[in-house]
C-alpha cells in the first residue's frame, strides 16, 4: 500500500527508480573527459606537423602563429619562468601541469565557437603541435595514448592543495582591533581607472587594461 | 515636544507651496495601467540604470566573459534574477526542458540518463545561497583599480533556490566504494567541467531548477544548475549536463590553468573551493555619492561567508581607526549574504569608508595588504580584502588603498 | 546493489541511443549570447506561460481589477516581482522619486513633508513578509469554481522587503496623546486610504522602497509603498502619499463599503485586518496536472498565517480522512510564505488533495464548511477553508469539495 | 562629535531632523479625508436636483441614471433587505453606516477616470443625490456640513468589531485528527468554472460569472 512503499522508498534513501539506464553509446558520446593520468584517452593518433596544419587553419587566428597569443586571446606557448614575478604569463609551457587538460580541452572546447568537433587524431595532433610550440618536444614528435604518459610538463610539481586552513585561518581568526588601531591613515592608493562609471549602455569602457583578470 | 538638530531648522524653513502637493498631479487624476498590462513586469522606466556592466577590456570577447550586478544600487539580500551577474564560457545557451538530458555514469551501480521531468519527481530541497564568482574583487589585487562596488564587488548574487539534493541522485545511481570524487559540466559549447569531493557533493551541493521562486533564467543555467553552497562561482555548473563520479580529479583546464591562485613564489594553490568572508560597503560608494550633505546618513554593505553565517560585521570610517559594530539587518543565514546596516550622522568631512565581515568559525575579514603579505599580488582569485571607499567632502566617493 | 520498485525496470528499459546525446547539438558547439546580451534579463521564452492572469468577468474593467500570481508554477518561497499579482483601484501609476512626497500630519507635534531622499536617510529595516489580498479565495465561497491555485490562490505575493519604520516616521513628527490611529492614503486617483490602529503602526509596519533587492516595481508602488506584515494587501498602500495620525478610524470606503465580512444573520464584520493560517497544494493542481504516471510525485504548496510562524503543515491525499504531515522547506518566518512538500509514492488512483496549516498559535487551517457554519456564504473576504484538488486517473486535477 | 551626535539622536528615537514642515496650504490639499463625525468636511452644500443634473452628467453612465448600477459597474442605490440572504447586495442604501464615506469617496475618487476635480459644492449636491435615490431624503433636500450629523444610514449599526479571537479561534486551535477522520469522503462540488485555464494571452475568460467578488 502506498504509505508502505513510500516509508520505505523515501526514508531508506532507497532508489526510486527514476530515469533511464545510460546507453554505452549515450556514454561513450558524453563521458569525453579525459584524467591526468590519461584515463578516457581514446585510440588515435597525430604528429606535429599534422597538427600544425590544423592549429593553422583552426587556432591560429586567436591563438597567434606559435600558440604565442594576439591581442586579448590567450596565449598558448611561452611565459617560462615568469611565475614568481609580477604579471606571470601563465600557458601550457609555463603553467599547466597535465597534458590530458590540453587534450581534454582542446577536444571538447575549442576551436572557440565551433566546439566539440574536433576528431580524436586531430585532437592528438593539435596537442603534439602545441607541445612542439611550448619548445617541449620535436617537430618529428607523434602523440598517442601510448607515449602519453611519458610527457610531463615543466611546471607538473607548481601546484599545492589549498593551504589557507594553515597559512591564513588562524592569522585571521583572532580578536580585530576596534579602537585606536593605527596611529594614522594615510591613502597609499587611488583607483586607476577612474572613468568607469558607465552610461546606461551597459558597458563600462575604461582606459586601459591594467590588470584583465580574467583572460 | 524635544529639541531638533541644527541641521532640522534649516531643512524646515518656510517656503512656497510645493506644487507637487497643492496642484493635483495627472497621476491623481487619470487612470494608470491596467491589471493586463504587464502579465510579466519589468523595472519601471526610471530604474533603468539598475543594470548589470561588462568591462570591455576584461577580455577578448563577451561571449566568454563577465558581467557585474548593480549591488550599488540594491537593497535586502536577494539579487534579482534580471540584474543577477552572468559569467559565461561560450555565452548562454538556449535549451529547451523537453531537449534536457542528465546523464550519471562513472563509478555507479546504475549509469542513469534523466529528463527534466524526472527531476522534478525526487524530494526537493530549498535553501538561499551567495554565488560569487573566485575573481570577484580580482581586479584589485596590485590596487584599487575599478571605481565602483558594481564593479569591485558585483561578481556575485545571492538567491533563493530550489532543486534536487545531489546525494539523492547519487544514490539513485549509487556510489560505488571507489567513488571519492564527482566531475561536473555543462551543455554548453565550453563544456564547462569541475572536479568536486565526494563529501562536499554528499553534503549540500543541489541540482537546482528554480531561483527566487521561478525557473532559472537562461544566463543563470536553465533548466538546471548546480548549486555548491559556500564554494566559488565556477563550481555552479550551469546547463548541467553530466555527473561522473570518479577516482580522482579530472584537473580539467578550469581547475588547473584557471582557478588557481599563484603566490608569490610561482607555486599555486589548487582546490581553493570555498570563499572566505568578505564584506563590502555598497553605498556610500564611488556609484552612489553622497547627495544630501551633512547629517543622517545610512551606510550600508553586504556581508557573506562559504564557511558559515556572518555574525557580525564592523564599519569604520577612518580608514581602520576605529570601528563600529554594525547592524544586521536580519540574523545571518548559512551560506548567503547577511545585509548591514551603519546609521551615521555625518559631520561633512572626508571619511574613508571600510566594512570588515567576521563570520561564525571567528574568521575576520583581513585587509588587503594581510592578504598580500601571504600571496603576493598575483593570485587573481579569492581577494576578499578590506575594500575602502575615501568620501570626500563634496559627497563623491573614490576607490582607494590606505596604509 | 539494491532491488529496483517495479516502475523503475520499466522506465529504464533498453532502447535505441538518444539522439539529443549522442549527436552534437548546436548549443554544445556553437557560442550563445554574451554578458553584454540582456543588461536586465527576463525569463526564457519558454517560461511565457509563467505570468500574471486576470479574470475579465470578475470586474468591470482592468483598471480597478486584480490579476493572479502564477503560484502553480512557481516554487520556493520567494515571487518574482515580474509575476506578483497586482491589485490596482485606478491602474498602476509612473510616479518619479524626484516628484514623491510624503506627508504626514494630524496630531502630531510637527506636520512634515519629506521627499524620496529623505525616506533613504532613516535607518532601514528588511523583512520577508507575504502581501495576501482579502478577496483571495472569495471566489470560492458558495462553492467549487475557478479551476486552478492561480485563480483560487494567487491573490499573493511574498518578497522581501527593504524600507523604514513606520514607527520611525512618526516619532520624526511626534504623536501627540490623543493620536490613537493612523489614516494611509496612496498617490493615485483612487486616493486608495485605510485606518490602521497606532499600535500596529508603531509595531511592525513599514514603509518599503525595495522589494527582492530592487527599488519596488510601478505596479508594487514605486517609489514607496506600505508593509503591513500579515495584514490585508488593501491595507499595503502604494504610492504612498500621507499618514494622518488621528483619533479615531476615518471609515473610508476601502473599510466600510469593502473589505468588510457579512456574515450569515446580514451583520458585518468590520476591522478584520489581519490574515489567519492558510495553505494550498500549487500542484499537483487543475493548472498542473500529473504528466508522468504512477511512482514518486512531489506534492507541494504554501502555507503562511498572518499571526506568526507556520509551524505544521498536513497533507491529506483522500479528502481529510487521513494525514500526514508534510516537510517543511525551511523552518516558517513569521508572516511570510513558507513551502512544504509531501514525497508521495502516487499508486495511480485517484486522489482527494488537501492541505491543513498550523500556525504558532495553535490554530488550524480550518474546513471551508467550518468557515461556513460561523460566516455564511457572503463574507467575501478571508476565505482561509482547506482546499480540495480532485486528482483523476489520469492525472487531470479538478477544483471541487468534498463531505 | 560624530559619535555623541549619533548615540544621542539615533539611540533615543529623537527627531533626526529629517523633511521639512509642511505648510498650511500643503496640509489642506492633502487632507481631504472626512471621518463620520464629519470632521473633514469642507464649507459649501448642494442639494438634490444639482445633484442630479452633475450626477447624470459624469456618473449615470457607469452607475446608471438612478444609481442603480450598470452591467458589471457598482449600484449605488437599492438592495434593501438584501443583507442576510443570498448575495447581498451593497449599496449606499443597504450597506453602507456612513455618509461621511459617500461625501469623501465620491469627493476623492470619482468619477472614475477623472478623479479629484470636483468641488465640495458638487460633492455635497451629488451627496444629496445618492441620498435621494436611495429613497433617504426627498428631492427638496440640500446637504450642508450643519446637517450632515443628522443623516443617518439604514444600515449604521449593522457591524460588528472582527471578533474572530472569540468566535472562531478558540474552535480552529484544537489538535487536528490525523487518522480515520470521516467514514467516508464524497465530492460534493464541482468547479463552475472548468475552461479557466487560459492560453498565453494573459486573462483567463471563463463563462458567465458565477460569483464576481470584487465590485
Ligand atoms: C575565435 C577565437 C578562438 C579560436 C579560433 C580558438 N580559440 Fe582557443 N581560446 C579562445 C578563448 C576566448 C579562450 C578562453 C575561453 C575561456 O576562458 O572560456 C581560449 C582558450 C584556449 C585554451 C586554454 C587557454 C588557457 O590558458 O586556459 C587552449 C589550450 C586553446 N584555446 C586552444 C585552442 C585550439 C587548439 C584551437 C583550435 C583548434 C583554438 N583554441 C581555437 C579563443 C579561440
Ligand atoms: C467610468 C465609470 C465610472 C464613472 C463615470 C463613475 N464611476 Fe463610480 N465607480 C466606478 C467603479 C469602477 C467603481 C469601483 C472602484 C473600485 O472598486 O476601485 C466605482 C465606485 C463608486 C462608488 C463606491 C461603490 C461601492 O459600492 O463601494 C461610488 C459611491 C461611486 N462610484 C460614485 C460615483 C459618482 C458619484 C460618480 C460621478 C461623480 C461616479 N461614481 C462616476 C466607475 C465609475
Ligand atoms: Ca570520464
Ligand atoms: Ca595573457
Ligand atoms: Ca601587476
Ligand atoms: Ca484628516
Ligand atoms: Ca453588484
Ligand atoms: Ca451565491
Ligand atoms: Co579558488
Ligand atoms: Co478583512
Amino acid at each position: 500500500e502506498t504509505q508502505t512503499a513510500r516509508d520505505s522508498a523515501f526514508a531508506a534513501g532507497q532508489p526510486l527508480g527514476l530515469g533511464r539506464a545510460a546507453l554505452p553509446e549515450e556514454i561513450s558520446a558524453w563521458n569525453l573527459d579525459v584524467s591526468p593520468d590519461g584515463t578516457g584517452l581514446p585510440d588515435g593518433s597525430g604528429d606535429v606537423m599534422t597538427g600544425e596544419g590544423i592549429y593553422l587553419e583552426q587556432c591560429a587566428a586567436c591563438h597567434g602563429d606559435f600558440a604565442e597569443g594576439l591581442d586579448n586571446w590567450p596565449s598558448l606557448s611561452g611565459g617560462e619562468g615568469t611565475l614568481d614575478r609580477d604579471d606571470p604569463e601563465k600557458t601550457i609551457g609555463s603553467f599547466w601541469p597535465h597534458l590530458s587538460t590540453v587534450w581534454d580541452y582542446v577536444h571538447r572546447s575549442m576551436p572557440f565557437g565551433n566546439a566539440q568537433v574536433l576528431t580524436a587524431d586531430d585532437t592528438y595532433a593539435i596537442t603534439a603541435y602545441l607541445l612542439y610550440s611550448n619548445g617541449l618536444v620535436e617537430d618529428d614528435f607523434v602523440l598517442s595514448r601510448d607515449n602519453f604518459a611519458e610527457v610531463r610538463l615543466p611546471n607538473a610539481d607548481g601546484f599545492i592543495e589549498d593551504d589557507r586552513a594553515e597559512t591564513e585561518y588562524p592569522a585571521f581568526s583572532t580578536e580585530p582591533c576596534m579602537e585606536s588601531c593605527k596611529d594614522s591613515v594615510e591613502i597609499t592608493m587611488h583607483a586607476s581607472v577612474l572613468d568607469v562609471t558607465p552610461g546606461n549602455e551597459g558597458d563600462a569602457t575604461g582606459d586601459a587594461p591594467v590588470e584583465a583578470a580574467l583572460d | 515636544s524635544v529639541a531638533l538638530p541644527a541641521a532640522a531648522s534649516m531643512a524646515r524653513g518656510q517656503g512656497t507651496p510645493d506644487p507637487l502637493i497643492t496642484e493635483v498631479q495627472d497621476w491623481a487624476r487619470y487612470s494608470g495601467d491596467g491589471v493586463d498590462a504587464t502579465p510579466y513586469g519589468l523595472p519601471i522606466q526610471f530604474e533603468s540604470d539598475v543594470i548589470r556592466r561588462n568591462v570591455s577590456w576584461l577580455t577578448a570577447d563577451t561571449i566568454s566573459s563577465i558581467n557585474f550586478t548593480p549591488i550599488h544600487q540594491l537593497d535586502g539580500t536577494i539579487t534579482p534574477a534580471g540584474c543577477a551577474f552572468e559569467r559565461h564560457h561560450s555565452g548562454a545557451i538556449e535549451l529547451a526542458k523537453p531537449d534536457y538530458r542528465l546523464m550519471v555514469n562513472g563509478l555507479v551501480d546504475r549509469e542513469l540518463v534523466f529528463t527534466y521531468a524526472d527531476l522534478e519527481r525526487f524530494p526537493r530541497r530549498q535553501g538561499v545561497y551567495f554565488c560569487e564568482c573566485a575573481a570577484n574583487t580580482g581586479m584589485e589585487w596590485a590596487g584599487a583599480q575599478l571605481n565602483g562596488s558594481q564593479f569591485t564587488h558585483g561578481m556575485i548574487h545571492n538567491m533563493e533556490y530550489v532543486g534536487v539534493p545531489l546525494k539523492t541522485l547519487l544514490a539513485e545511481a549509487g556510489v560505488k566504494p571507489e567513488g571519492r570524487w564527482i566531475y561536473v559540466e555543462g551543455a554548453d559549447a565550453s563544456s564547462n567541467g569541475r572536479s568536486i569531493p565526494l563529501e562536499k557533493a554528499m553534503d549540500d551541493v543541489m541540482v537546482a531548477f528554480k531561483a527566487n521562486g521561478e525557473a532559472l533564467r537562461k544566463e543563470h543555467g536553465y533548466p538546471a544548475r548546480l548549486v555548491v553552497p559556500g564554494w566559488e562561482g565556477n563550481l555552479w555548473v550551469k546547463w548541467l549536463r553530466r555527473i561522473e563520479v570518479t577516482a580522482g580529479p579530472v584537473e580539467s583546464r578550469e581547475e588547473t590553468s584557471k582557478y588557481t591562485d599563484t603566490l608569490a613564489n610561482g607555486v599555486s594553490r589548487k582546490w581553493t573551493w570555498v570563499m572566505d568572508a568578505k564584506s563590502v560597503v555598497t553605498a556610500p560608494s564611488p556609484q552612489v555619492g553622497i547627495t544630501h550633505g551633512p547629517g543622517p546618513l545610512v551606510i550600508t554593505g553586504l556581508a557573506w561567508s562559504g564557511r558559515g553565517t556572518i555574525t557580525r560585521v564592523d564599519v569604520s570610517v577612518d580608514g581602520g581607526r576605529n570601528w563600529t559594530t554594525a547592524r544586521l539587518a536580519q540574523p545571518g543565514v548559512p551560506m548567503a549574504m547577511t545585509r548591514f546596516y551603519l546609521d551615521h550622522l555625518w559631520d561633512g568631512e572626508e571619511m574613508l569608508l571600510q566594512s570588515r565581515a567576521v563570520d561564525e568559525t571567528g574568521y575576520v575579514q583581513p585587509t588587503k595588504n594581510a592578504l598580500r603579505e601571504i600571496r603576493g599580488e598575483n593570485s587573481i582569485y579569492h581577494n576578499n580584502g578590506i575594500q575602502t571607499w575615501w568620501i570626500k567632502k563634496d559627497g563623491s566617493a573614490e576607490n582607494v588603498e590606505v596604509s
